[in-house]
C-alpha cells in the first residue's frame, strides 16, 4: 500500500510536470489516469520495495552527487585514451566481491560501475560481480571498495 | 532548379532499393523488409510533400504564421499503424506457411507445389 | 552553438551507422543502434530548439523509453536464439 | 548581465557535450573489441548527453520545458547502463571473450 | 539475423529524415515495435540460409529503368518546399486557417484526423482491429493442439537481475507516459494512435521479461479482444450519438451547447476508442506471436 502511494505520488508529479494545461478536465483526466496505471501495475505485480526504494535512505543523495565527480573524473581518463589511441588501453577482466545484501543495493552498485565509464559490470553471480575494465587501474580502483562500501552504507 | 527536387529522388532511391528486395531475395521475410522499406519511401515522399519552407509543424503557437501542411501527417501517422498491423498479417502468414511447409524460400515453396 | 551541437550529434550518428555496418559480431551492432538510438534523443531535442519549437521533447521522450524496449526486445531475441542452440546440443 | 552569463555557460556546455560526443565515437570507431567499445560508448551517454542536455536547460529556463529536459535525462541515465549492462552480459554468454592483454584474473 | 537489426535501423533512419513533423512521433513508435514483431517473427522462423540470388542482373536492370523513368517523372513536380504547391492550395489551406476558431484545439493533426477526417480514421481504426482478428485466426488456431501449458515459456530473462530492477520502475512509468500522450493528443505531437503503441509497449516489456504467462495473467487476452472491439464500437458510438443529436454522422457540434466543447468532447470520445483499440491490437498480436513462438519451442 506504502508502495502503491509512492508510485502514485510519483506518476502524479509526473503527470504535473509534463502537462501544462491545468483545466479541471485534464486535471481530472490526470488523476484518472494515475489511477488507472497504477492499478494496471498492481495486476502485473511490478510495485513492490524494489520498484519503488522508499527503505534506502536519503544518503542516496550524497551518493549520487560523488559518483557524478567520479563520472567526470573517469570521462576525462577514457577520452584522453580514446584519443591516444588502442596502445594506451589494456582491457582486463576482474571479478570482484559484492557486500550489498540485497538485490536493490547490487543493482545501485552494479550500475553504478557501469555509469563510470572505464568499467562495466558483466555479470552479477551470487555475491561476485564480473567486471570489465579499460585498464588495470580502473580495476585497481574498484578493488579498493570505496563505491562498494557506499553502496552497502546505502541499505540500512 | 533540379537540386530543389532532390527528396523526390532520395524517395526513389529507397523505394526502388526496396523493390530490389522484394524481386531478388528469395526469402519471404526478406521480402517483407523490402516492402517495409518501399512502404517507408513512400512515406517520406508524403511528408516530404507536405513541407512548407519555412514553416513549422502544424501545432498552433505564438509569433508562427507558415504551417506545415497537417494533411499528409494525419494520412501517414495512420498509414504507419495500420502498416505495422498489416505487417503483422503478413508476418503470420509467413509463420503459417514456415509451419506448413518448413521453409520459407520462395524456391522451395514453388517446388513443393509442383511435386503435388 | 545549437548547430554545431547538431552537426557533432549528426555526425556521431554516421559514426554509429558504420560501426553497425563494419561491426564484426552482432553485439557490436546492437551497441551502434543503441548508441544511434540514443543520438537520436539528443538530435530531437536539440532541432527542438533550433527551429524553436521545444514541443518535440515529447518525442525525444518517447523515444528514450522506446529505445530501451527495443533493445530489450533484441537482445532477448539472441539470447533464446542461443538457449535453443544450446539445448540441442 | 545575468542572462549574458547563462547564454555562455549554455554553449560551453553544449560544446564541451559535443566534443564529448564525437571523442565517444570515435573510440566506438576505433577500439579494438566489443568490450572496449562498451566504454567509448558509455561516454557519450554519460557526460556528453548530461552537457548537452543541461545546456538546453540552461537555455530553456525555468519551465517545463526545462522538467522534460531533465526527465529526459533521468530516463536516458537509468536506462543506459542496463542497456549495456545487459548487452555485455548477453556478449559473455555468447561466448564472446573479451580480448584481454593485462592479466586475466579470473 | 542481420536483417532484423536493419529494420531498426531503417525505422531511425526515417525519424531522422523528415524531422519537422508530427509524423515522427509515430515513427518512433513504429522503431520501436515493428522490429520486435519481426524479430518474434524470426524466432519461429529460425535464421536462414541464403539461396542464391534469382537473375539479379534483370532484376537489378529493371529496377534502374524504373527509377530513371520515375526521376524523369518528378522533372514536373514542384520544388521541395515550395508553398504553392497544388498539395497546399485546397483544402489544407482551410483546415489550417479555419481549424483554431472552428475546433479550437492548437494542434492541428489531432483537429484534422479526428475530426475533419474522422471517416477515414473510423476506417484506419477498423482495418487496424481486422488486422488482428486476421492475425488471430492464423495464429491462434494452431494453438489449442500445440499450446504447452505456457508456464515455460520464456524463461530467458529471469537471471537478468538489474534489467527486472528498473524496468519494475520503468513500466509504470511508460504506462502513464501513454495516458499522457493520450490526453494531450489535442495540444501536442500525440494522441490514440502513438498513445495505444507506447501503452502495448510497455506490456510487451513485461512480457519479455517476466515471461508470457506472467503478463497473460495480468492483462488477459480475452479482456484484450473486447476492449479491441470496444475500441471500435466506441468511435462508431460517439458517431451514432451526435447522428441523433441531428447532424451528420462523427460531427460533433451538437455533443455540448457550445459547439467548441462539443467537438472537444467528441474528440477526446473518438480518440479515447482509438487509443483502446490499438493498444489492444497491439498487445493481441504480440501475444499471438509469441504464444505460437513458445508453442512451437515446447512442440520441438
Amino acid at each position: 500500500m506504502k508502495h502503491c502511494l509512492s508510485l502514485a505520488f510519483v506518476l502524479m508529479v509526473l503527470w504535473l510536470g509534463n502537462s501544462g494545461y491545468y483545466s479541471p478536465l485534464l486535471l481530472s483526466l490526470g488523476a484518472l489516469s494515475v489511477v488507472f496505471a497504477v492499478w494496471v501495475s498492481h495486476r502485473m505485480d511490478v510495485i513492490d520495495h524494489e520498484s519503488q526504494p522508499l527503505h534506502l535512505s536519503g544518503h542516496i543523495l550524497f551518493f549520487y552527487c560523488w559518483l557524478v565527480g567520479k563520472i567526470i573524473l573517469s570521462n576525462i581518463d577514457v577520452v584522453k585514451r580514446i584519443w591516444l589511441g588502442n596502445k594506451s588501453i589494456s582491457p582486463c577482466v576482474a571479478r570482484l566481491p559484492l557486500s550489498q545484501e540485497t538485490d536493490m543495493g547490487k543493482v545501485i552498485y552494479a550500475n553504478s560501475i557501469t555509469l563510470t565509464p572505464g568499467t562495466v559490470s558483466m555479470d552479477i553471480e551470487g555475491t561476485t560481480v564480473l567486471v570489465h575494465a579499460l585498464t588495470a587501474e580502473n580495476i585497481a580502483e574498484l578493488k579498493d571498495g570505496e563505491m562498494n562500501r557506499r553502496v552497502a552504507d546505502l541499505e540500512l | 532548379m533540379l537540386p530543389e527536387l532532390y527528396n523526390y529522388w532520395v524517395v526513389i532511391v529507397l523505394m526502388m532499393i526496396g523493390f530490389y528486395i522484394v524481386i531478388v531475395q528469395g526469402n519471404l521475410i526478406k521480402k517483407l523488409i523490402g516492402l517495409n522499406i518501399f512502404q517507408t519511401s513512400v512515406f517520406i515522399f508524403y511528408i516530404s510533400v507536405g513541407k512548407v519552407a519555412g514553416g513549422s509543424a502544424p501545432i498552433l503557437a505564438e509569433g508562427v504564421s507558415v504551417y506545415s501542411n497537417p494533411l499528409p501527417h494525419v494520412l501517414i501517422l495512420t498509414a504507419i499503424v495500420v502498416g505495422i498491423a498489416t505487417m503483422a498479417v503478413a508476418l503470420a502468414l509467413v509463420v503459417r506457411i514456415k509451419n506448413a511447409y518448413g521453409t520459407v524460400e520462395e524456391e522451395e515453396l514453388q517446388e513443393r507445389d509442383l511435386r503435388c | 552553438m545549437l548547430i554545431a551541437c547538431a552537426v557533432a550529434i549528426l555526425v556521431v550518428m554516421v559514426m554509429a551507422i558504420v560501426r553497425a555496418l563494419l561491426g564484426p559480431t552482432i553485439y557490436d551492432r546492437i551497441l551502434a543502434v543503441n548508441l544511434f538510438g540514443t543520438k537520436t534523443v539528443l538530435l530531437i531535442a536539440v532541432i527542438g530548439f533550433l527551429f524553436g519549437r521545444p514541443d518535440f521533447l515529447d518525442i525525444a521522450l518517447v523515444y528514450a523509453l522506446i529505445n530501451f524496449i527495443s533493445i530489450v526486445g533484441v537482445l532477448r531475441y539472441f539470447e533464446y536464439n542461443r538457449s535453443e542452440e544450446g539445448g540441442s546440443l | 548581465m545575468l542572462a549574458n552569463i547563462v547564454n555562455l555557460l549554455s554553449s560551453a556546455c553544449l560544446l564541451l557535450g559535443a566534443f564529448l560526443i564525437i571523442s565517444g565515437a570515435v573510440g566506438v570507431l576505433r577500439f579494438p573489441d566489443f568490450f572496449t567499445r562498451m566504454h567509448a560508448a558509455g561516454v557519450t551517454e554519460t557526460l556528453a548527453t548530461t552537457l548537452i542536455l543541461l545546456g538546453l536547460m540552461l537555455l530553456a529556463g525555468w519551465s517545463i520545458i526545462s522538467f522534460k529536459l531533465l526527465l529526459i535525462l533521468l530516463f536516458i541515465l537509468i536506462t543506459s547502463p542496463v542497456a549495456s549492462h545487459a548487452l555485455t552480459k548477453a556478449a559473455l554468454h555468447g561466448k564472446l571473450w573479451p580480448l584481454v592483454d593485462g592479466k586475466n584474473e579470473q | 539475423m542481420l536483417a532484423g537489426i536493419y529494420g531498426l535501423l531503417s525505422a531511425s533512419f526515417f525519424v531522422s529524415m523528415d524531422a519537422v513533423d508530427v509524423a515522427f512521433t509515430e515513427a518512433a513508435v513504429g522503431a520501436g515495435v515493428f522490429p520486435l514483431l519481426m524479430l518474434t517473427a524470426l524466432t519461429v522462423t529460425g535464421r536462414f540460409e541464403q539461396t542464391a540470388h534469382r537473375r539479379p542482373r534483370a532484376a537489378f536492370f529493371l529496377v534502374l529503368v524504373t527509377g530513371a523513368l520515375m526521376i524523369l517523372g518528378t522533372l514536373d513536380m514542384p520544388a521541395f518546399g515550395s508553398p504553392d504547391a497544388p498539395a497546399h492550395t485546397h483544402v489544407a489551406a482551410r483546415y489550417i486557417q479555419l481549424s483554431p476558431t472552428e475546433i479550437g484545439i492548437p494542434n492541428m493533426v489531432t483537429s484534422v484526423l479526428a475530426d475533419y477526417r474522422a471517416f477515414d480514421t473510423l476506417g484506419e481504426v477498423v482495418v487496424v482491429f481486422t488486422a488482428v482478428v486476421g492475425v488471430l485466426i492464423l495464429l491462434t488456431s494452431v494453438d489449442q493442439r500445440q499450446r504447452p501449458s505456457p508456464a515455460n515459456a520464456v524463461e530467458t530473462m529471469r537471471g537478468h537481475m538489474i534489467l527486472r530492477v528498473v524496468s519494475k520502475m520503468l513500466i509504470p512509468l511508460i504506462l502513464l507516459f501513454a495516458l499522457y500522450v493520450q490526453f494531450h493528443g489535442e495540444y501536442g505531437p500525440g494522441g490514440g494512435f502513438q498513445a495505444g503503441v507506447i501503452f502495448a509497449a510497455a506490456i510487451i516489456l513485461y512480457a519479455m521479461l517476466f515471461g508470457l504467462a506472467k503478463a497473460e495473467a495480468a492483462i488477459k487476452p480475452s479482456i484484450l479482444r473486447l476492449l479491441a472491439a470496444f475500441g471500435v464500437l466506441l468511435y462508431g458510438g460517439v458517431g451514432v450519438v451526435s447522428f441523433l443529436t441531428g447532424v451528420n454522422y462523427l460531427d460533433y457540434s451538437r455533443l455540448a451547447a457550445d459547439p467548441v466543447t462539443g467537438r472537444h468532447i467528441g474528440i477526446l470520445g473518438i480518440e479515447l476508442g482509438v487509443g483502446i483499440t490499438v493498444a489492444a491490437a497491439m498487445i493481441l498480436i504480440f501475444y499471438a506471436f509469441a504464444g505460437y513462438a513458445a508453442g512451437r519451442a515446447e512442440a520441438e
